[in-house]
């Protein structure tokens, strides 16, 4: 994100600013709140303009969440806000542009987009709210379920192996990753903020419980031993091949920044490319019709 | 025999240069002020399989592209197979072939066998021993179409100059010798031979014609709505409005992006329309059943968008190098729901451009989503346009200043809540996007109340159903202009559609010189369909041919949603896709119901 | 007043276990004979939102789910609001409510309001002391219902003990107590008040009726058909039918895979059943969108393809939980392209399964992909089905057996080179796979030859059209069967389709109590639709009502490519999708019809 | 694959009895006819039933090669050839399936499903014809073209970073990974051979040269020095780690087995589920309405 300048300074706004008042329909104890929650607090830590932030999400519970931030926001298609975040970007790139969505939303039906997205470098934030399930078609399999979850659609348990999001994003280079967990607040405010400042795509995995259709295990998952903070162990968030190693959680969830690393967005370059194109040429759009004189 | 008009087909196997001869030729003739279209078909190859130009040239302007070619040049009768059922030949048609092509009797269709005039000329020969260079072979020929026909020479002349002027000088030389050498041996064969041949009429030479694509008319349209941003997919025969904006749209400060898919490259220009800038993306059939779901966002959360479907032969794969009317239907139901859209359809490359501008006029204005259909006939056939004509398309018809969609008024703003989806007497309501203060909303595909937020009741469903609906309602007055032609007493009617245009009206003027009143009328805006008007048309004829090139008659088909359409009156003229709306069969069909009426 | 029909409404919000509380009451009565209903709705909210369900139960075979119902037991009048156009009271309704919820007069609707017969029942204090559990409200409550209303005894204590059998035992225990406190406090009640109340009529327990959703029942019937097959993505309102098949069809060999989105289930399927197996997938309007390109491709290639769409609200993502008819148009033109393919509707739960095995039947025998419509009216309500009935539909109309797919000739082959796509006269050729020696072949949505060979000649074109589009006038034949109903004389007649059937069926037998006679028409196929079989019913009809429950009336529209209908007879009467076709508002139409034509 | 057992001993079948009777329309010289010749080859070695194989494919030039094959095949819709074939196997699995075709049609509209069938990890080939440009369409893009090219819609060069899909098919969990190219019949006929034998999903990118819309440079690059072959290397097939490091090519294109492991396919395990499934339950078809008794 490049954050825009202002003439004057705008009057810093409280994360309640950011609440818009639609109520959401997250079952009461939804990890989802949490991301929520620490959205607001981020947007108001970077002192956003609503009218110059943009959330655009999928299909799903988690995918509702554009709808309760007072900003402009886009509830689409199922797997599909990727696509329209670029759209939205590239045509009006002051707006921070952030997408939000789930491990369906965006790993299965949508995983055509991602490493589209990710190559392109595009300068928004991509938040995953992964709560390895499908909530709001009532419990059925994800691409992040793990292996032998008994779902509505593996009644003896999954027999497929499970996508892992932070991988994949490293294979197909995404410039900003980190996960984080949707019990964190603070943790989660921290790596929003960080992604959002990332000048190029970025993409945080956050786990987020869903109490409805995976019961309390993922609570009880994600605390204490459950989770190790990288920022404690010395990762080194420019090392690509020890990114690697970390991706893949083993017996513990690795939280934090995993890999970080500058490269120009398609925006930057596209922006150089008109001016190319620009040279020696006529600027008046009505005298293209000569392109076509014999 | 001199002609003002003058019909001439090329072919051959890729190599042989059999559209780089055809576009000199076209270029030469609009480069002196000449009409003239340009049509060409390939094989499945890639490089290097059969491929064939359709070519009219004339000093008046013209409506199609000529039923029947005057003049065959073949380069490889192996090749000329493939194109037996779309070229056909006149019955006392000029056979020009190389003498080194060698081919059995049996080989080929009785209408070459039983030709009067076959001339075999040396071209291989003429290429690489006179001219020495194999590769001059089409140039060449150039030359022989020269002198036997009278093409504007001058305008060959600038054609290769301006041709090979990137490359080498002395590549010039070269290939004006090779015209030189072409021209000569027809010159002498005349002399030895006199055969009788059309030649092209004397004219004198005015200001240049443009010479373009309707893909390419059709993206320039867009242009000067003020297109900011296309994304796209390459597709056959769409492809070429998404190559011509990559080099244009930046100039301009747009964007063009080549997207991953078809759902991508719908989902992006949604999301730039959102964003506040004219957005679209182009495609053919396959590409619009996978957008169908993106449609329908479109429709729900009221975003301005233009999709233009360049159809092809269907279905599935079917034939991607085939013109087809086969989408209409799919253009008005693909998408599940009721959701309000619009369908125009653009009959010739002009009105590519001029369709566009309205696209854009009505997109932007309704804040929905709106198909084009062009096809490969139109979209990818070159024609000359004076550019007097198409300035005014861009200009004085105004429609290009008139599309800007209707934003939130500050002063509202600042008072009340901005209801994004406000019911209004039209059913548009103020559209804002980011960067706007005080007026972020959000847009969605699931259903809405007026601020946006999403709701599963009813009533506030069918009242949303009401305001999207509504629109239709004013885009139908607001559209109602058809394209009238012939004799307005006729009690023969033509109703068609799309690029059916420029063959309809070839057979009207046929008719017409037979002695049979026929009137025409084409409605540009297909969905909604100003219904009055076309059954005031029907009501007012004795006969009505409904006609398309599709194999289901959609067009009919989709006329009877519309209007009533007595079985008595109705003559159903439907072709398989896979070719335009052939003159010949649709003057006879006139021609039998004109003796009906008698 | 002694009833043989009884309709009842449960509102609460999630926690409240309204839905199985409802569940409990149908089966119960199912499980003592009756017949029975019930329709389940829930607002946006995944847990602890507001949720319904509308309940009937009757001592002879049901029609429909009834209009207005009798009895309302209301847990929270906070979420009452959301229901109020989908529950409609007669004039003296009951109304059971919760004394703790308390509520004010202006926020309740005048019919709550006017109510002669509001009960206020402690439930909450019931269930917390007497009961000692606050959780047993939903129970106590049926208690009450049960000791009001003479609801089923036996069943609904049968019920309870299956229900906690396999937790702990003194769960049951606990529950039949509640029951108990509901019966014990509406006794008291009634004695003290004697409130004039409709009760169950005596009646007679007998064999057990089955209980199942529309969507079970087409699953069921696939699997009777012989589905090897199924690739799914989750979609509401169609999951239901993959959950089934996840857990039925292993055991029958067949395999069910959850794809990674709607394309990809339906590629699945295609390549499931080019290897030789019968195949299908199910969704709903958003995954149609997305698999239109597929579709097409079966058609082109010739592949038996089933798929299911259980309609919902649209556009876009709509109202996923609420019923709609607006997929039709879609169903019929989706693809892009001529692709012939076949249309059918089911009319009620038992009519999922035969349409299913109908679907089998003709997707195999004539290559082709069948769209099956249901919607969430009848694919998530439940229904009891008499058992015998069901197993009718599973043997005795003896489609399971017919519906294998014509294999090459052994013999043949041997002698001559398989030519899959061979030209026939009703278009189908003999179908290899994988495994079969000697028929080896390409298929390919790209146009071909009889060999399956690419060719881009129209000619082929035109012919393998006119092969693929042959299939459509046998089919046309072998599924005329449509549904009559009402009196073959009367003067009014209706025609409607799917699920509105039931409601439909429902007006003609109170128009019929008025003494106004109708007659209905119901096709299952409705691509290819028999036209003539329509066309004779309008044209023996003075009036002819068309009614469906679209906001753009897709059927009317439908109706009219296939068939003329005079606008002095047409009566055009579409709903606002969300809702099933209101029963009231087609009687009332009838009464105005009849009036005029009097 | 699991060769299917047979009962008497067939006559081997020579490379070109594979061969059907329908000329290629590629364009003179372009790298598919390579791949084509090594995939008879392949299956002459192999021996494979040509009424057992089925060869799947999307659109695009390489598309075209199931036409080819005398075997069953498909020539699918573009991108979808792995949905198909996922279901030609789990319908069929004594059918060796072979996947074929482009960068574009795998990589650009085809990415959603690659990741959903290598975690699968169903028993079948996946043969990339790789020619980092779209052929079938004259030109433009692929997701696999390198910076700065020039192609029909980057007339000023390519401004996106491209995917690698060898590294793309680690991530995701492919157990079977090579790279040939179309130059090295030889070559590419081992790999092939390996790779149908491979009992899991295998994955070969083959660098096919486009002579038509990339020139002759292709065959340039693939020459000499422009290509490290593993097997001198001594790469270690089973490391992951390592695999990533050879993955992405640098100054040289990396050829030969990648990775290698073992893990049970879909296939196997829902034969499994199935037994369970069975487990105590009736087998009639038509009781099944006895599960709806109240
Ligand atoms: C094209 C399409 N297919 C399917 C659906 C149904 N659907 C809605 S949300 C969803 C998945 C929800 O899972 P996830 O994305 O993980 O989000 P969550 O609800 O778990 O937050 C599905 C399949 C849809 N809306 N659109
Ligand atoms: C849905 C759809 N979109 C676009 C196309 C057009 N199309 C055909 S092949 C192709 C890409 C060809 O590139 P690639 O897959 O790399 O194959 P190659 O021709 O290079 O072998 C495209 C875009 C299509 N057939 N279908
Ligand atoms: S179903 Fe799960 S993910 Fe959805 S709102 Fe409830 S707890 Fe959250
Ligand atoms: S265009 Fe390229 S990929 Fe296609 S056939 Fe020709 S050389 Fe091969
Ligand atoms: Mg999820
Ligand atoms: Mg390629």
């Amino acid at each position: 994100m490049s954050l825009p300048e202002s003439s004057e300074p705008r009057p810093a706004l409280a994360p309640k600013d950011y609440k818009r008042d639609l109520k959401p329909v997250w079952c009461p104890g939804c990890g989802d709140f949490g991301v929520l929650n620490a959205l607001y607090k981020t947007l108001a830590d970077l002192n956003l303009e609503r009218h110059n932030t943009a959330v655009i999400s999928g299909i799903g519970c988690s995918s509702r969440l554009p709808g309760y931030v007072a900003a402009y926001g886009f509830n689409a298609l199922h797997g599909r806000a990727l696509t329209l975040a670029t759209g939205v970007k590239l045509a009006n790139p002051q707006v921070t542009t952030i997408v939000a969505g789930g491990d369906g939303d965006g790993f299965a039906i949508g995983m055509g987009h991602f490493p589209h997205a990710a190559r392109r470098n595009l300068d928004m934030t991509y938040i995953l709210m992964d709560n390895r399930i499908y909530g709001l078609t009532k419990g059925q399999l994800s691409p992040t379920s793990e292996p032998d979850l008994v779902t509505k659609t593996s009644s003896l348990g999954n027999i497929e192996r499970p996508i892992d999001p932070v991988t994949l994003a490293l294979a197909t280079g995404v410039t900003f990753i980190a996960r984080t967990v949707s019990t964190n607040i603070k943790h989660m405010t921290e790596i929003f903020s960080r992604a959002i400042k990332h000048s190029g795509f970025s993409f945080v995995q956050v786990l987020s419980p869903c109490v409805t259709f995976r019961g309390k295990t993922q609570y009880k998952d994600y605390q204490g031993d459950g989770v190790i903070y990288l920022e404690q162990t010395g990762h080194d968030q420019h090392d690509f091949h020890a990114a690697l190693k970390v991706a893949n959680n083993g017996d513990a969830y690795q939280l934090g920044v995993i890999y970080h690393v500058h490269t120009e967005s398609f925006g930057v370059r596209y922006t150089r490319l008109r001016e190319a194109f620009k040279q020696d040429k006529n600027s008046a759009v009505l005298d293209v019709v000569n392109d076509f004189l014999p | 025999m001199d002609c003002r008009d003058l019909t001439l087909a090329i072919v051959g196997s890729g190599g042989d240069g059999v559209v780089s001869a055809g576009e000199i030729i076209v270029k030469a003739a609009a480069a002196e002020g000449l009409h003239c279209f340009l049509l060409k078909s390939f094989g499945p190859q890639i490089r290097g399989g059969e491929s064939s130009c359709k070519i009219r040239l004339a000093v008046d302007p013209l409506l199609s592209i000529g039923e029947e070619t005057q003049i065959l040049l073949c380069y490889s009768w192996g090749d000329y197979k493939r194109f037996t059922e779309e070229i056909r030949l006149t019955k006392n048609a000029v056979i020009i072939s190389d003498t080194d092509d060698k081919v059995a009797d049996e080989d080929l269709p009785i209408e070459i066998l039983g030709s009067q005039t076959w001339i075999k000329v040396p071209l291989n020969q003429l290429a690489s021993v006179e001219v020495g260079n194999a590769l001059t072979k089409n140039i060449v020929s150039l030359g022989v179409l020269e002198g036997f026909f009278r093409l504007p020479e001058k305008g060959i002349a600038g054609q290769i100059e301006k041709r090979f002027s990137k490359k080498k000088a002395d590549l010039i030389e070269l290939n004006l010798g090779a015209i030189a050498v072409g021209r000569k041996w027809a010159e002498d064969y005349e002399r030895d031979f006199q055969p009788e041949l059309p030649r092209f009429a004397e004219f004198t030479p005015c200001e240049p014609n443009l010479v373009l694509s309707g893909n390419e008319a059709a993206a320039m349209g867009a242009l000067w709505s003020g297109l900011k941003f296309f994304s796209g997919y390459p597709i056959t025969p769409a492809t070429d409005i998404m190559e011509w904006l990559e080099k244009r749209l930046p100039r301009f400060d747009g964007t063009m992006i080549q997207a991953e898919d078809e759902i991508a490259s719908c989902g992006m220009a949604i999301g730039a329309s959102f964003a506040g800038v004219k957005s679209m993306t182009a495609t053919s059939g396959p590409g619009i059943s996978l957008m169908s779901e993106m449609i329908g966002l479109a429709c729900m959360a009221e975003i301005p968008l233009v999709v233009i479907n360049v159809q092809r032969g269907g279905p599935s794969t079917g034939m991607p190098t085939q013109t087809s009317q086969s989408d209409l239907l799919q253009a008005c139901y693909c998408t599940h729901g009721d959701a309000p859209h619009v369908v125009l359809a653009a009959t010739d490359v002009k009105d590519c451009a001029f369709t566009m501008t309205q696209a854009f006029y009505i997109s932007e204005k309704y804040q929905l989503p709106v198909l084009v259909l062009l096809d490969q006939f139109v979209g990818q056939r070159v024609e000359s346009v004076p550019r007097r004509e198409l300035l005014e398309t861009g200009i004085e018809q105004g429609w290009i200043k008139r599309c800007d969609r209707l934003t939130p008024d500050p002063a509202a703003l600042a008072k009340n809540r901005y209801h994004r989806y406000q019911l209004t007497e039209n059913g548009v309501s103020p559209m804002s996007f980011p960067g706007i203060e005080n007026a972020d909303y959000i847009a969605s595909g699931i259903e809405h109340n007026e601020l946006g937020y999403p709701v599963s009741h009813v009533g506030i469903h069918r009242t949303m159903h009401g305001k999207r609906y509504r629109k239709l309602d004013f885009i139908k007055e607001e559209m109602k202009f058809m394209r009238h032609y012939g004799d307005p007493q006729a009690r023969i009617g033509i109703l068609c559609w799309g690029s059916s245009k420029g063959p309809a009206r070839q057979a009207m003027l046929q008719a017409e010189a037979a002695g049979i009143a026929t009137r025409m009328l084409i409605p540009s805006c297909l969905m909604p369909l100003h219904s009055d008007t076309v059954q005031e048309f029907i009501d007012a004829c004795d006969k009505v041919i409904v006609a398309d090139s599709s194999y289901s008659a959609q067009f009919l088909t989709y006329l009877r949603t519309q209007v009533a359409l007595p079985a008595a009156k109705l003559v159903d003229l439907h072709f398989v896709d896979g070719m335009p709306l052939p003159v010949k069969e649709l003057k006879a069909k006139i021609e039998e119901v004109h003796h009906e009426l008698a």
